[in-house]
């Protein structure tokens, strides 16, 4: 569907149906529903749901637009709803700093997309090669940076992160799952279509995803606050995708994990708003000892944090494998090393979550009299959770869709035979027998346990364990693991990374550019001696200079 | 003998700064006198001839360029409103000592005269050099005359912003009447006969112009004055 | 002797350096000046200056008052009315203006005691 | 069939394990100068507690976290062929592949760590800590090697590895393979990287809270795993195996390697293993990928 | 119907303020509200007449006298500054009776005077005629700024004042220089001849003007005075100020600018001088504490970027220029008559004030024009700023590109660090009462920020048809001159 805008014969702005649309507009439907499955269990004003309809409306937007222009009046409009929506519950300060980083988002968006619309006159994503190919080298180059800086503040790649680790741990416990979800995912889409339809820009992004895996993920592992540690954990597995749209061959690998990732954030960011709904505390170091209170959220935080983790044999493994054959594919082996790294540090984070909410004594208790969480919260998870067990038994069920998408990109479609298998160069993985076999192997070994089992006793209370021959008390702090990952910082490399933040840097430009502010503002000083003698100045040397 | 000492740098650069802008302004001047030039002034004097006055400069103040004059009584009015505004009238701000006597009895039989004068001026505008600005501003130094010498004096405020008031709403109107009329603002829609061009009942609207031209500036500065003379003592 | 006097160029030559000797006037005193009554007076003078540029540079040494009576009548041999008309707008307008401005002037010091347009600093920026 | 040749793996790797385990201890033992144990003890000393009762329970994901690493360990087996010739003994690794066998060596970790934080037990949670944190610093110059040697062969097949190898890959890329075996050694649980275990230090460890039953399955999943873990390392590097006997005398001498390179050192803080593994191994597997894919 | 109504109008009602303030208290301001509606009405009927340009003569015919022209770029600002000024007195009407102005009947004479010489300097086409027009307004608004008799509003009075009178000598010298060298006043001769001027006779009047007209379009050596001014005069008079009197400057700056070079010899040097002006603003209001000082730095910027996009002497980018001219004008006048309701308890807002008011009517208005004034899709400020970006970015002016882009940027940091203040989460002690009809203002304010940004092109031909128009010089000439 093409139209013109603002009676404008030189804009063509267009709105299409294509797969890779209706992939993403899928996500969003399946985010928005669960998202607001569980709305009922928060009090919200109701300019909470119309600003939310608004956010939804420009996702649609943003998906369906054929046109970077389009696209920029979504991706501000997105924004701009989410900055409000944020503002129920953010402080100031994280207001503001989310706020900045989208409106550099925007901006630098915006000039990309005019540079591109400077060369052949179009925003249609069909002429963006050709608007590409007709700039000379430095705009090329000023275009792809700036595109770049766009996307990269959205997906909160290393370094333009500094908003949304706040955003994310302040965020209202309804919204925080559609945040990480689907708006990080409207940043991806921007980056598919940058890959796709202009160029790939290899090395930028396989640097940034790289970096971006590796720091995230032991930031990640730092974190006592269970939203920050998730929010850490999806600029990381973002990453991943960064990193693996970097190489030819990567798109079916970043669609399968884009949606794995969507499945299992919105898993455990309500399984975790769940959490916090009835225990009313959001830090690891307040939790622990929940599995016998919430024992179906803790089935499903632990499914959540095997996908997260990229085990066999539920969906995750299906699209790291698919991420892993791709770098492979392309001869990437150190990244492909350093992915599979983060991805092995991955197990510390996703073990401390799962830890520190569930597993453990909890020092305190006050957290005895919790009930399961509402069946609001668990409808959804039961959902998800199924999605992600399927997607694990059946990794090809997607593939069809994916090709779909790919031959739709013009892009070497992945191989296809059954939808139990996955099969790529390298290697094929069979999810079917994997899970089988991991079910049988379980069933059986748990059979013959059972079989001989015999009567163990119960520990009489939270204390009833070994502690150094000594008898813990209220006062000892029992629920340690929280706290894990501390001693990593011992480590040269590891205290580097949690040592440096880009707090530091941004401080620094925030300070230089007030005191700067500092010094043009004594300019407006009203003092008109001085604004006569610059005017006389100013007229003397446009005369002298142009005088003949 | 040190300069820098004497005088500030702030004057020294000032003198550089409109020295240098002065001299580049002289060069250009010089290097382009304007010498003989066809001007529209040229064909408003043979205008002049079908349409105007005798006194071509109140034709093209008072009807070619009528406008401009009622921007600049716009100007005046507003002007002296802003003073009225800032120096609202205070009767005990008053010059404190009565002056002599002789300047009073001079001034009070000057007045009249003054006035008459003024109101000369005005009326033959459009006949001899002088018109409504040059009478009004007359009559208005003729009523600074009063105010410097006579301690109680005072034009009421309402008689001035009735003069005033009348004189701009009948010019606008004048102006109206011309649209209505002729169809341009302004327009000459009383018949004017050219062939008494330099008789005082010449030029249709022209002259009437001037005189409501005169009177608003004569009230106005009257006000103007006034109103600074009022709080001039205790500044 | 001064026959040379009555050349046109040489009349708007001197009238050109007079009136720009006058904008140097007031000009200098604009940007030195910080009494606000001088400051007035500066603004004043640079209108001159340019009043009398004005009227020495369109006057015809050969010509009339474009004055119609008994004795002149040909308007071939009048001066240009529409630089006088102009002047007496603006000396009017520039009038008007000095006025307002020195009736501010005098309101702010009486509530501030402030006369120098440096000191003029009330905001806090 | 296929059952019965997975059975047979099971029963192989079962024996095996076990056996290696006994002459781990002799082996230790006549390090140390001291007698050892009989070779069988620990597979007796297993059946023994799979017939005692557990002391305490903690509830049942206390419960399940043995059974999964249980399963783990045998799906590790399962996904790793025996042989590299011939039709038998391939168990599941058709339907697998390097990567999938990557993963599942991680998924016994991770059973373990689950069953210990259900524990509540602090110190058990602090080797839990010390070995995850071990784990992923273990891993990658495991990684770097095994993704060089599937660039090298073109297939991340295990089958296909073992069989491209014309000389065997350990003397082909030798940086690799003592890459890989840095880490190897700190899978297996040996000296200078078996700090997880620490027996003093951490009030042993992990596993301080398992018991009874618990403790025989962990031992049986330990010895399967031992075993599937030499048979991964000899298809990778020692060129395969196509016999029994090949495979037992290749694992054999690996393990033995192991040992004695676990008895020469000292242990490793948590933090300094780290750091050494990041730097030394990883830089000589970061060359060793080099050279070896260098074209 | 004539286009001279618009000027005569408000200044016979300016003329008659005093007799109409005897006949009772109220008559004055409904008859003037009335007055102006009928002008809006007029306007209105003109644009939906849709006719081509017309040349209203004053006297005598157009080459000789002085003459009205309205043409749809002059009409589009005489309906914008006729909207505003009618609301702004419907405004000051329904909150009067809380706060109303000492002197009121002068405060009347004062808006329909800046009114009439606003519209003035839109048509007029007589250069002499422009320079009352502009002491008019400039007058006017001197007297507003200083209204409130306070030591800041005398200040900032008599600095307006003082650079006022500058301005003006530069641009009576200015319009001398061309008298003596072209021989006419009238726009349309002195572009036909303005060419065949020497160079540098031509540079000096170009620079003059530049000088004379930079003092008033706030442009960047020259603007040091507008904050203080801006700070010093109450928000209500500012409202006008940002909204009327500064549109109509550049305006007439740049209608002169495209009669006398058509061939744009200035564009560049404009262009950057824009720029500049914009960064220099953005910058110098980051660290602004006071309300009304932000809102002036902001309307620096604003004014430069509709500077930059006037300089670009294309129709797309005057075309833009428009648009941002109309969002500008909406969007501060609504701020800065939300900040005249709000700060009827208190003078000279402090932005942490904005943390206890509680009203969260007027707080939804300050939003949508805040982000209407950031270029927000949805909102028409965002359409003026597409449509210039997108003429710099098809022009090739990459640097400027950015330049503007960047200013943006920078104004959003104060902008959402208002917002932020606004959005804080806290008990609100200080309850605003706004009145119905101040509601009703505000509501059709946001409205038309809105509906023209989602719906531009309802205007966007008739923007269009107006950039021509004003860049058409030929046409202008023919029009005055004749063949």
């Amino acid at each position: 569907m093409e139209f013109s805008l603002y009676g404008l014969s030189d804009i063509v702005l267009s709105l299409k149906v294509t797969a890779l649309a209706n992939f993403f507009a899928l996500l969003i439907v399946l985010s928005t529903l669960t998202v607001l499955f569980i709305a009922p269990n928060y009090r919200l004003k109701r300019s909470f749901y119309l600003l939310f309809t608004l956010l939804v409306a420009s996702l649609f937007l943003i998906v369906y637009a054929h046109d970077y222009l389009l696209f920029f009046i979504g991706w501000e409009v997105m924004s701009i709803s989410t900055y409000f929506l944020l503002s129920f519950t953010l402080s100031k300060e994280a207001l503001h700093k989310y706020i900045l980083f989208a409106m550099a988002s925007a901006l630098s968006l915006f000039v990309a997309i005019l540079l591109l619309y400077s060369t052949q006159h179009s925003f249609l994503y069909e002429d963006a090669k050709q608007s590409y190919l007709a700039m000379s080298d430095g705009v090329q180059q000023l275009f792809t940076l700036f595109m770049l800086i766009a996307i990269f503040i959205k997906l909160g790649t290393i370094g333009f992160h500094y908003w949304l680790v706040d955003a994310y741990e302040e965020s209202h416990n309804l919204f925080t799952p559609f945040l990480s979800a689907m708006l990080s995912k409207m940043g991806l889409y921007a980056l598919i279509l940058f890959v796709a339809n202009i160029t790939q820009a290899t090395y930028v992004l396989a640097v940034m995803g790289l970096l971006t895996t590796i720091i995230a993920t032991f930031k990640a592992i730092e974190q006592e606050s269970i939203k920050r540690l998730l929010a850490y954990s999806s600029i990381a597995q973002l990453g991943y995708i960064v990193t693996v749209l970097s190489v030819a061959d990567g798109m079916g690998g970043a669609l399968y994990h884009a949606l794995i990732h969507t499945l299992v954030k919105l898993l455990l960011f309500i399984n975790i708003a769940g959490v916090i709904y009835v225990t009313q505390k959001e830090k690891l170091s307040d939790l622990g000892g929940l599995i016998y209170k919430l024992p179906q959220s803790f089935v499903f935080l632990l499914i959540g944090i095997i996908v997260l983790a990229g085990m066999p044999p539920l969906g995750g493994f299906a699209s790291k494998f698919m991420i892993y054959t791709a770098l492979l594919d392309a001869k990437y082996l150190l990244l492909l090393a350093g992915v599979m790294f983060s991805s092995a540090s991955a197990f510390i984070y996703v073990y401390k979550l799962i830890y520190g909410i569930y597993l453990g004594h909890p020092t305190h208790k006050n957290l005895e009299e919790v009930k399961e969480v509402p069946w609001t919260f668990l409808a959804p998870q039961y959902l998800l959770a199924s999605l992600l067990v399927i997607i694990g038994t059946f990794p090809g069920l997607v593939i069809p869709y994916i090709n779909r998408i790919l031959g739709e990109l013009n892009l070497t479609l992945l191989s296809f035979e059954t939808i139990q298998t996955l099969i790529t160069s390298y290697a094929q993985y069979n999810g079917f027998v994997v899970m089988g076999a991991f079910g049988g192997i379980f069933v059986l070994v748990l059979m013959m346990f059972m079989l001989l089992r015999s009567k163990a006793k119960k520990p009489k209370n939270r204390f009833d364990i070994a502690y150094c021959a000594e008898e813990p008390n209220e006062a000892t702090h029992l629920h340690y693991g929280y706290s894990m990952g501390q001693e990593l910082k011992r480590v040269g490399l590891i205290h580097l990374i949690a040592k440096n933040s880009s707090k530091y840097f941004y401080d620094f430009l925030a300070k230089q550019m007030q005191y700067f502010s500092e010094v043009v503002r004594k300019i407006y000083s009203g003092n008109l001696l001085l604004n006569f003698n610059i005017a006389v100045l100013f007229l003397i040397i446009l005369l002298l200079w142009s005088l003949k | 003998m040190n300069i820098k000492r004497d005088i500030p740098t702030a004057t020294l650069s000032g003198f550089a700064l409109s020295a240098v802008l002065v001299l580049t302004l002289i060069t250009i001047l010089l290097q382009y006198l304007p010498l003989s030039q066809q001007r529209v002034g040229d064909a408003l004097l043979v205008l002049n001839e079908k349409e105007g006055v005798a006194n071509v400069v109140t034709t093209v103040v008072v009807y070619f360029r009528g406008f401009d004059t009622l921007g600049e009584i716009a100007v005046l009015f507003i002007a002296s409103l802003g003073v009225g505004l800032m120096l609202q009238p205070n009767t005990e701000c008053r010059l404190k000592a009565e002056s002599n006597f002789m300047l009073q009895t001079a001034s009070t039989l000057l007045f009249p005269l003054i006035l008459l004068f003024g109101i000369y001026v005005m009326v033959y505008g459009h006949l001899s050099p002088g018109g409504g600005f040059q009478g009004g501003v007359i009559i208005a130094s003729g009523v600074l005359l009063l105010l410097i010498s006579h301690k109680n004096f005072e034009v009421p405020h309402t008689v001035i912003v009735a003069f005033e008031t009348v004189a701009g709403v009948s010019y606008v109107l004048i102006g109206f009447m011309g649209l209505l009329l002729l169809d341009t603002f302004l327009g000459n829609f009383i018949p004017h006969d050219i062939a008494n061009m330099g008789m005082l009942l010449s030029g249709g609207v022209i002259p009437l112009i001037y005189i409501i031209v005169g009177i608003k500036v004569g009230s106005e500065m009257s006000g103007i004055v006034q109103n600074l003379m009022q709080r001039s003592d205790d500044v | 002797m001064f026959e040379f006097l009555n050349q046109p160029e040489v009349i708007k030559t001197i009238v050109t350096l007079g009136a720009m000797s006058l904008f140097f006037v007031g000009l200098f005193g604009l940007l030195t000046r910080k009494h606000i009554v001088k400051v007035f007076i500066s603004i004043a003078i640079m209108e001159s200056a340019i009043f009398l540029l004005f009227i020495g540079l369109s006057f015809n040494r050969e010509k009339v008052a474009p004055i119609i009576d008994a004795t002149q009548t040909q308007v071939a041999t009048m001066n240009d009315p529409i630089p006088q008309a102009m002047i007496l707008t603006a000396i009017v307008i520039g009038m008007a203006v000095l006025a307002l401005g020195v009736s501010f002037a005098i309101e702010y010091y009486k509530l501030t005691g402030k006369t120098e347009i440096d000191t003029m600093n009330e905001m806090r920026f | 069939m296929i059952l019965f040749d997975l059975l047979f793996m099971l029963l192989v790797a079962y024996i095996t394990g076990f056996l290696y385990y006994g002459l781990y201890r002799n082996i230790t033992a006549r390090f140390q100068r001291r007698l050892g144990p009989p070779v069988w003890q620990s597979f007796l000393d297993s059946i023994k507690f799979f017939s005692k009762e557990e002391s305490i329970s903690h509830g049942w994901m206390f419960y399940l976290g043995p059974v999964i690493m249980m399963s783990g360990a045998i799906m590790t087996l399962f996904f790793i062929p025996l042989f590299h010739t011939g039709e038998s003994f391939k168990g599941l690794s058709s339907y697998g592949n390097l990567f999938l066998v990557l993963y599942l060596l991680v998924l016994g970790a991770l059973g373990n760590a689950l069953a210990v934080g259900a524990s509540g037990n602090p110190f058990g949670v602090m080797g839990v800590t010390r070995g995850l944190s071990r784990l992923f610093a273990l891993e990658l110059p495991f990684y770097i090697s095994v993704i060089a040697l599937i660039s090298v062969s073109g297939s991340a097949d295990i089958v296909c590895i073992a069989a491209s190898q014309t000389e065997w890959n350990a003397f082909a890329y030798p940086l690799l393979f003592i890459a890989a075996l840095f880490s190897f050694v700190g899978m297996m649980g040996q000296a200078p990287f078996d700090v997880v275990g620490a027996p003093v230090e951490v009030y042993s460890g992990p596993a301080s809270e398992f018991s009874g039953k618990f403790l025989a399955l962990l031992m049986s999943q330990s010895a399967i795993f031992t075993f599937a873990k030499l048979v991964l390392m000899v298809h990778l590097f020692l060129g395969g195996a196509s016999g029994f006997v090949e495979l037992l005398a290749k694992s054999f001498g690996l393990f033995l390697f192991v040992i004695a390179f676990g008895a020469m050192y000292g242990r490793f803080k948590t933090p300094q293993s780290i750091d050494f593994l990041l730097k030394v191994p990883t830089s000589i597997a970061i060359v060793g990928l080099i050279l070896a894919t260098w074209s | 119907m004539s286009s001279t109504l618009f000027i005569a109008l408000p200044l016979l009602f300016g003329f008659a303020t005093p007799l109409l303030s005897r006949l009772g208290k109220n008559a004055l301001a409904y008859t003037s509200v009335l007055m102006q509606l009928s002008l809006l009405g007029l306007a209105l009927s003109l644009l939906l007449a849709h006719s081509s340009t017309t040349v209203e003569l004053i006297s005598i015919a157009a080459p000789l006298g002085i003459s009205f022209v309205l043409s749809t770029a002059s009409l589009l600002m005489v309906l914008l500054f006729t909207l505003l000024m009618t609301l702004f007195s419907l405004y000051y009407l329904f909150q009067r009776r809380a706060n109303a102005y000492a002197n009121e009947s002068k405060f009347f004479t004062l808006l329909n005077m800046l009114l009439a010489a606003s519209i003035g300097l839109v048509l007029s086409s007589d250069i002499f005629n422009i320079y009352v027009f502009f002491e008019i307004a400039g007058i006017s608004a001197y007297i507003l700024s200083a209204y409130s008799k306070t030591a800041l509003a005398l200040e900032s009075g008599l600095k307006y004042l003082l650079t006022g009178a500058v301005a003006s000598i530069f641009l009576l010298f200015a319009i001398v220089l061309i008298y003596l060298h072209v021989g006419s006043l009238n726009l349309a001769v002195i572009a036909e001849q303005f060419q065949l001027l020497p160079y540098n006779v031509k540079l000096l009047i170009s620079l003059l003007l530049l000088i004379g007209f930079g003092f008033k379009v706030e442009v960047f050596p020259l603007n040091f005075w507008v904050t203080d001014v801006y700070q010093g005069s109450t928000s209500l008079v500012n409202a006008l100020f940002s909204g009327i009197v500064v549109k109509a400057y550049l305006f007439v700056f740049f209608h002169i600018l495209y009669l006398f070079l058509p061939q744009g010899e200035f564009t560049l040097f404009l262009l950057y001088l824009g720029g500049v002006s914009m960064l220099v603003a953005e910058v110098a209001g980051l660290r602004q504490t006071n309300l009304k000082r932000l809102f002036a730095y902001s309307s620096l910027g604003q004014v430069a970027l509709i500077f930059v996009a006037f300089a670009m002497q294309n129709i797309q980018a005057v075309q833009a220029a428009f648009f941002i001219v109309i969002a500008h004008s909406l969007a501060k006048f609504m701020l800065f008559l939300a900040l005249a309701s709000l700060e009827k308890t208190e003078q000279n807002m402090h932005i942490d004030r904005l943390k206890q008011i509680d009203s969260p009517f007027l707080m939804v208005m300050m939003f949508l024009a805040m982000l209407s004034l950031l270029g927000i899709p949805l909102f028409v400020g965002f359409v003026g700023k597409f449509l210039l970006l997108k003429s710099l970015a098809v022009e090739g002016m990459l640097t400027l590109l950015v330049m503007v882009v960047v200013a943006s940027f920078i104004e959003a940091i104060y902008y959402f660090k208002l917002m932020g203040y606004m959005l804080h989460k806290g008990t609100r002690s200080e309850k605003v009462e706004v009145s119905l009809g101040e509601k009703m203002i505000f509501v059709s304010l946001g409205l038309s920020l809105l509906l023209l940004g989602v719906f531009p092109m309802s205007i966007a031909g008739f923007l269009q048809n107006a950039a021509e128009v004003l860049l058409d010089q030929t046409a202008y000439i023919t029009l005055l001159v004749g063949g």
